[in-house]
């Protein structure tokens, strides 16, 4: 018995120990962490669909809840003064996981400005084909925001990438995705923006 | 005493050096070393668990009842590993991106449970450290060679620290984009453990 | 329907945990010297990992998001999958001995076996539903099973040739898995 | 931070709670040296070991498996901790090796040519390999390539030599090797190993009671290497100066070299090798087994006693020998006369034996001075009754009880023992057994003018040794064949003055083969003596029984010739833990017999306290032969000299009790020694080139 007791105690005092000094360590590099994700994961895909913003988008981003939705958004100066947004959409993929999409939509025009694919392939042949395929997701520049971006297979607009027809399909639900929420989301946006 | 602190140190360099000699921990060995930087990145955030778990697990070693030995050292082990995929997502995101799941992996990597097993819970903390520290390195050291040789012949360069690689092969090299992809690594490593037991034997 | 038969293709094959994820390398040249003993860690790999996929998606979705301790991730993961693999040990060896003989006494190598804890991983960081992740862990626990006992049937076959001394054994193991992984990566363009 | 150690608390408690509430509930009884050993292996559960983790790799150990070595990441404290949890020292651990079996190589011939891949796996699939032995080594050297530790090259002779220097026993080999020729085991392994069916094995070493490897240890003197020789007759004989002197030698029977020639003389090589031993000056270092802990009484200090206690120390159980006599021995100290077996040999021998950690109490006899009651108070686990045949049979007739009447063993005893005893001039010994023999001869050295030798058949069917009779011969023993006493006639003092007897016919061979004797009427003859030593056999004296107030002693079974009845396969008797062998077991028979029924009696007591079901050895080659080892002619025999044994001069002998025999000179031994064919089971050295049949 006296076994049993000490088997427990040692047990859990030695996670709870761990538990309390990780807490730690995660409060203390919590801002770090986020910032790092900001700056590797979305700064190069913002900066490549407005290359020429004039505004800082990392530092005056700021999220839109609306009913069961939370959305980060990053508004963007572009250099013609208009204002433009970038949100990331996920689009679920068949195998592998689902595929994360920067889009870029000009406020002033209801225009898609271009589009990148985010996630960060740990599972090879994934998205990766997405990201180093800038033919494929060039498709989506300057559709007007109310386009059918399905697939052609699915009777849509957007052709898909030879040999990876599952992937480009989880690329044009995330887009997709990425139309519906900028409707329902848009004049919450502006609010925001003032 | 300082005599068999450098004993327990060296032995990870080369008489027992991981993975050659203990054919252990493989899966990071295989899966992180397809460039130089990946291996050294591995191989420090293994060093780090391997001292201190190495460290606070000879301190504990009295106090463990062995019924539960494995689950508490796994405890202690996943608490550095957690410290060190924190630390890393915050100052080496790049980095943590491409050794991805291999960091929280390091708990079940055989070398860092077996060296708890084996020599931190019965030496002092001194020589477990050194224990530690020597095996550590050791990996470190093979992570790097075997990275070594996949990127030169993969991608003809060797790039050991920030993206600029140190040497490059000449233009008319044809990267072997095989030793890059996952038979490559296999391979590698198989042709390397045949290159240790051949000077090993002498 | 044929999401979950299309992520169990891919699990099995595209992304075989063992020759293109890189997981569970110890036992798979540890246990592959022998098909009797492959087979048998391959059945308890199966075993092992649907269970411990459930368990630890349990824990995520309930325990960790609804803490909001994320970060905690890797510690209880692994926590659970020993204290699971550990009662279920003792529960075999006391309830049904003859299960135990033929699959328990490979349980404790499952411990340590990164395969269990990358799937379990993999399964969250894919933010699979619960019926995905028990396809997808039996579905890389397939895999694992099948490349292992591949990987064992060719080295019983390999004992037999004369293979230069220093080549001998693990080295001509890794050599041989290299070349599985090569076939394995043809199945790339399935999907 | 709340919330976090809220969380890692619960989940600590909960795997605490249900880990340590199921090693309760499903709690399986187990070895508890399996949980000490694995908690000083690495853990990791790599498997790198190549058994499923580290709990199957404890047990491995627990049960000899695998050695405590087997770890590939443990420390070098971690083996230490294991083999002390084993009971042993890491140094002294008792480590396994590969030995070789097989002695044939090249000289086996070829049953048909093999092109195949060279690896002997994939021969042995083909009709078990090219060699026409059906157990022999391939030569292909699987095993050279199995072992990791280099260990092992294939030999000059192409079969694989091991260097125990490097060779770790880790069994790669054995795995590798189709035939089981290269064996992995320990040295106790080794020790209680007997002879089965397919066993590369000479005609010799199968016919030795002892099982002792005759070809090895004439090939090893044949190189100069006595000591070596000397030990390999030790892995089967604790007492080689003794057999050496008094052994029948059976083996030559079956020497391959006698079907066309001489055969080797086997037992004088033992002799020299052991000789040379003793007259080294020093001991030959005996190797022993880590202590086990468990305890066996040896009651009888016996050839059966003492081969059983020396195999039993040898493989790490503690022994003690309980003697009825004043001195340890037994039949060979006090029924084999001092010139044929000198005391100081044998007390040389004795004490050899005595040093590996045995010890023995003297003059205490087995139900009368202690019983099975107090022995398992005392904590013995098994005992070995080895109490020999003492009782002399009775020649039944008129007149046996008259002063001057004496029976064989009684007699010898009493002389052994120093004891004085009124002797006459004119003696007629009964019987045609070595013990009358040695009766006779002793008679001589004792003085006496006469000594008539009374048998009731022919020489020829005379059980004695060869060299006894001869020497008897030449010693002036007056022999009286076809003579079958059947009365001893006294004075009116009850003193002897004659012996009657009846002389015989030989009648129709009986189921022995020999022939009957039958008497012939009225033949009645007087013989002039005044002293009758019958000698015709002996029975176990088993006093015992009845003396031993133990209720338990019921259940010992006797045979109906007076034995201890057993399974002759195993030596057990009635009762479980008691284990017999030698005389008491078989009934009078010869010393090696005795040394080789101590040994397999070992062998079951071994296995008893281990645990483990005490059953035969599995097709064992006990009194049989492998037929197709037996051959009926040898090519390539070219006729040589046995080395004939030196002796002292018959003029000479009478005098005192000098020992007769002398050993071989070194010269004559290398000689001998190269008669040897060196034979296996069915390969042989022909002496000349010629060709064996392919």
């Amino acid at each position: 018995m006296r076994e049993m007791i000490s088997m427990i105690v040692v047990l859990t005092v030695l996670t709870a120990v761990s538990g309390g000094l990780l807490a730690a360590v995660k409060s203390g590099t919590e801002v770090q962490i986020e910032n790092q994700i900001l700056k590797f994961q979305k700064a190069p895909a913002i900066q490549d669909i407005f290359p020429e913003a004039t505004n800082d988008p990392l530092a005056e981003r700021f999220t839109i809840t609306a009913e069961d939705i939370s959305l980060q958004i990053f508004p963007t100066k572009m250099a013609d003064g208009s204002n433009a947004i970038v949100f990331e959409t996920k689009g679920k993929g068949g195998y592998g996981g689902d595929v994360g999409l920067m889009i870029g939509i000009n406020l002033e025009t209801d225009q898609i400005v271009g589009a990148r694919v985010t996630t960060h392939a740990e599972t090879p042949g994934l998205g990766a084909r997405a990201k180093d395929d800038p033919e494929f997701v060039s498709q989506f520049a300057d559709q007007p925001i109310d386009a059918n971006l399905a697939l052609k297979n699915d009777s849509g607009t957007i052709d898909a990438m030879s040999g990876a027809t599952i992937t480009s399909k989880a690329v044009t639900l995330a887009a997709i995705q990425a139309q519906e929420l900028y409707q329902k989301l848009k004049p919450e946006i502006v609010k925001q923006m003032k | 005493m300082a005599q068999s602190l450098a004993k327990e140190f060296t032995k990870g360099l080369w008489a027992e050096i991981p993975p050659f000699r203990l054919v252990l921990g493989l899966c990071p060995v295989l899966a992180v070393t397809k460039s130089v930087e990946n291996g050294i990145g591995m191989g420090v955030a293994t060093t780090f668990v391997l001292v201190f778990s190495n460290l606070l697990i000879s301190l504990l070693r009295n106090v463990i009842p062995s019924k539960v030995r494995i689950a508490c050292f796994i405890v202690i082990i996943a608490t550095f590993v957690t410290i060190v995929e924190l630390v890393m997502q915050a100052y080496t995101y790049e980095l943590f991106l491409k050794l991805g799941i291999f960091i929280p992996l390091i708990v079940v990597n055989c070398i860092v449970l077996g060296r708890a097993e084996a020599f931190a819970s019965k030496n002092s903390p001194v020589l477990s450290v050194a224990d530690g520290l020597g095996i550590g390195i050791g990996f470190t050291l093979s992570l790097a060679a075997l990275g070594a040789v996949r990127e030169l012949l993969g991608n003809g360069t060797i790039t050991i620290w920030g993206g600029t690689p140190v040497f490059e092969m000449g233009a008319n090299f044809l990267p072997f984009q095989f030793m890059i992809e996952a038979p490559g690594a296999f391979v590698g490593l198989g042709l390397m453990l045949c290159l240790m037991n051949l000077i090993g034997k002498k | 329907m044929g999401d979950l038969f299309v992520l169990a293709i891919s699990c099995i094959f595209i992304n075989n945990i063992l020759l293109a994820q890189f997981l569970g390398n110890c036992p798979f040249l540890g246990t592959s010297k022998k098909m009797e003993t492959a087979v048998g860690m391959a059945m308890a790999v199966v075993f092992v990992l649907v269970m411990a996929g459930i368990i630890t998606w349990i824990v995520d979705a309930y325990l960790l998001k609804g803490l909001n301790v994320e970060y905690l991730r890797t510690v209880s993961f692994i926590l659970v999958i020993a204290s699971l693999v550990q009662f279920v040990e003792m529960f075999l060896k006391k309830s049904i001995p003859a299960l135990y003989a033929g699959l328990g006494i490979f349980l404790p190598l499952i411990t340590t076996n990164c395969a269990v804890m990358g799937v379990c991983l993999i399964n969250i960081k894919e933010e699979y539903t619960f019926l995905e992740t028990v396809v997808s862990s039996f579905a890389y626990a397939v895999g694992f099973g099948l490349a292992l006992i591949l990987f064992a049937g060719v080295r019983e076959r390999i004992s037999l040739a004369r293979v230069p001394k220093p080549l001998q054994d693990t080295s001509i193991g890794l050599v041989t898995a290299g070349i599985i992984a090569l076939t394995f990566m043809s199945f790339k363009g399935m999907v | 931070m709340i919330p976090a150690l809220l969380f890692m608390l619960g989940i600590g408690a909960v795997c605490g709670i249900v880990l340590s509430l199921s090693s309760k509930v499903f709690y399986v009884y187990e070895d508890p040296r399996i949980a000490l050993v694995e908690n000083n292996l690495a853990g990791a559960n790599c498997g790198g070991c190549g058994y499923a983790g580290c709990s199957s790799a404890a047990e491995a150990v627990v049960t000899g498996k695998a050695p405590p070595s087997v770890c590939v990441i443990s420390s070098k404290e971690g083996v230490e901790a294991v083999a002390k949890i084993m009971g042993v020292d890491a140094g002294s651990a008792e480590s396994p090796l590969s030995y070789s079996l097989c002695e044939g190589g090249f000289r086996a011939a070829d049953k048909y040519h093999y092109m195949g891949i060279p690896s002997c796996k994939a021969m042995a699939a083909s009709f078990g390999g090219k060699r026409v032995c059906g157990v022999g080594c391939i030569g292909l050297g699987d095993c050279v390539k199995a072992c990791q530790f280099d260990a092992l090259k294939l030999g000059p002779n192409g079969y694989p030599v091991v260097n125990d220097d490097k060779c770790v026993g880790c069994g790669a080999c054995q795995q590798a090797c189709p035939k089981d020729i290269i064996q992995v085991h320990t040295l106790s392994e080794n020790l209680l190993k007997f002879n089965q069916m397919d066993d590369p094995l000479a005609p010799c070493a199968q016919t030795c009671p002892a099982e002792i490897n005759i070809p090895r240890y004439i090939s090893q003197i044949r190189e100069g290497k006595y000591k070596e020789a000397v030990e390999t007759i030790r892995l089967r004989n604790p007492l080689p100066l003794a057999c050496g002197r008094v052994c029948p030698h059976p083996c030559e029977d079956y020497c391959r070299r006698g079907i066309e020639d001489e055969p080797v003389s086997i037992n004088q090589l033992k002799r020299f090798a052991s000789d040379y031993e003793m007259n080294s000056g020093s001991r030959i270092p005996i190797k022993c087994a880590p202590d086990s802990g468990k305890k066996v009484a040896v009651i009888g200090g016996g050839p059966a006693g003492l081969s059983c206690a020396f195999f039993l120390r040898r493989v790490g159980h503690e022994v003690n020998i309980f003697e009825a006599m004043p001195k340890l021995g037994g039949m060979i100290r006090y029924g084999i006369p001092e010139y044929r077996l000198p005391k100081k040999v044998l007390d040389w021998e004795i004490q050899g034996i005595l040093d590996l950690g045995i010890k023995s109490f003297t003059n205490v006899k087995f139900g009368r001075d202690f019983g099975l009651g107090s022995l398992m108070a005392s904590g013995y686990n098994a005992v070995f009754l080895g109490v020999g045949a003492w009782e002399d049979y009775t020649l039944g007739i008129e007149g046996e009880s008259l002063t001057g009447c004496f029976t064989g063993i009684n007699f010898l005893q009493r002389i052994a023992g120093g004891e004085q005893i009124e002797l006459g001039k004119t003696a007629a010994v009964v019987g045609g057994g070595n013990t009358a023999v040695d009766c006779a001869r002793t008679l001589l050295r004792l003085g006496l003018e006469k000594v008539y030798m009374v048998y009731r058949r022919t020489r020829k069917e005379m059980p004695a040794n060869e060299v006894e009779i001869v020497a008897s011969e030449e010693e002036g023993i007056n022999f009286v064949f076809l003579a079958a006493p059947t009365r001893v006639i006294g004075d009116d003092n009850e003193q002897v003055t004659h012996l009657e007897y009846l002389k015989m016919q030989l009648g129709e061979p009986d189921a022995s083969g020999r022939r009957r004797p039958e008497p012939i009427g009225g033949s009645e003859t007087l013989l002039d003596v005044d002293m009758v030593i019958s000698a015709i056999g002996q029975a176990p004296e088993t006093e015992f029984k009845k003396q031993d107030p133990n209720p338990r002693m019921e259940e010992l079974e006797l045979t109906r010739w007076n034995t201890i009845d057993n399974d002759p396969a195993t030596l057990q008797a009635s009762i479980p833990y008691i284990f017999t062998g030698g005389d008491a077991a078989t009934g009078a028979s010869l010393v090696v017999e005795a040394i080789g029924g101590g040994r397999r009696a070992a062998r079951s007591i071994d296995l008893y306290l281990k645990g483990e079901p005490v059953e035969p050895v599995k097709e064992s080659l006990q009194k049989k032969h492998i037929p197709e080892s037996l051959f009926t002619k040898v090519d390539g025999i070219q006729k040589s000299d046995r080395a004939k044994m030196p002796e002292i001069h018959v003029e000479h002998r009478l005098d005192s009790m000098i020992e007769v025999d002398l050993v071989l000179p070194e010269e004559q031994a290398l000689k001998e020694a190269e008669r040897c064919l060196n034979c296996c089971r069915i390969c042989y050295n022909p002496d000349t080139d010629f060709p064996i049949e392919k």
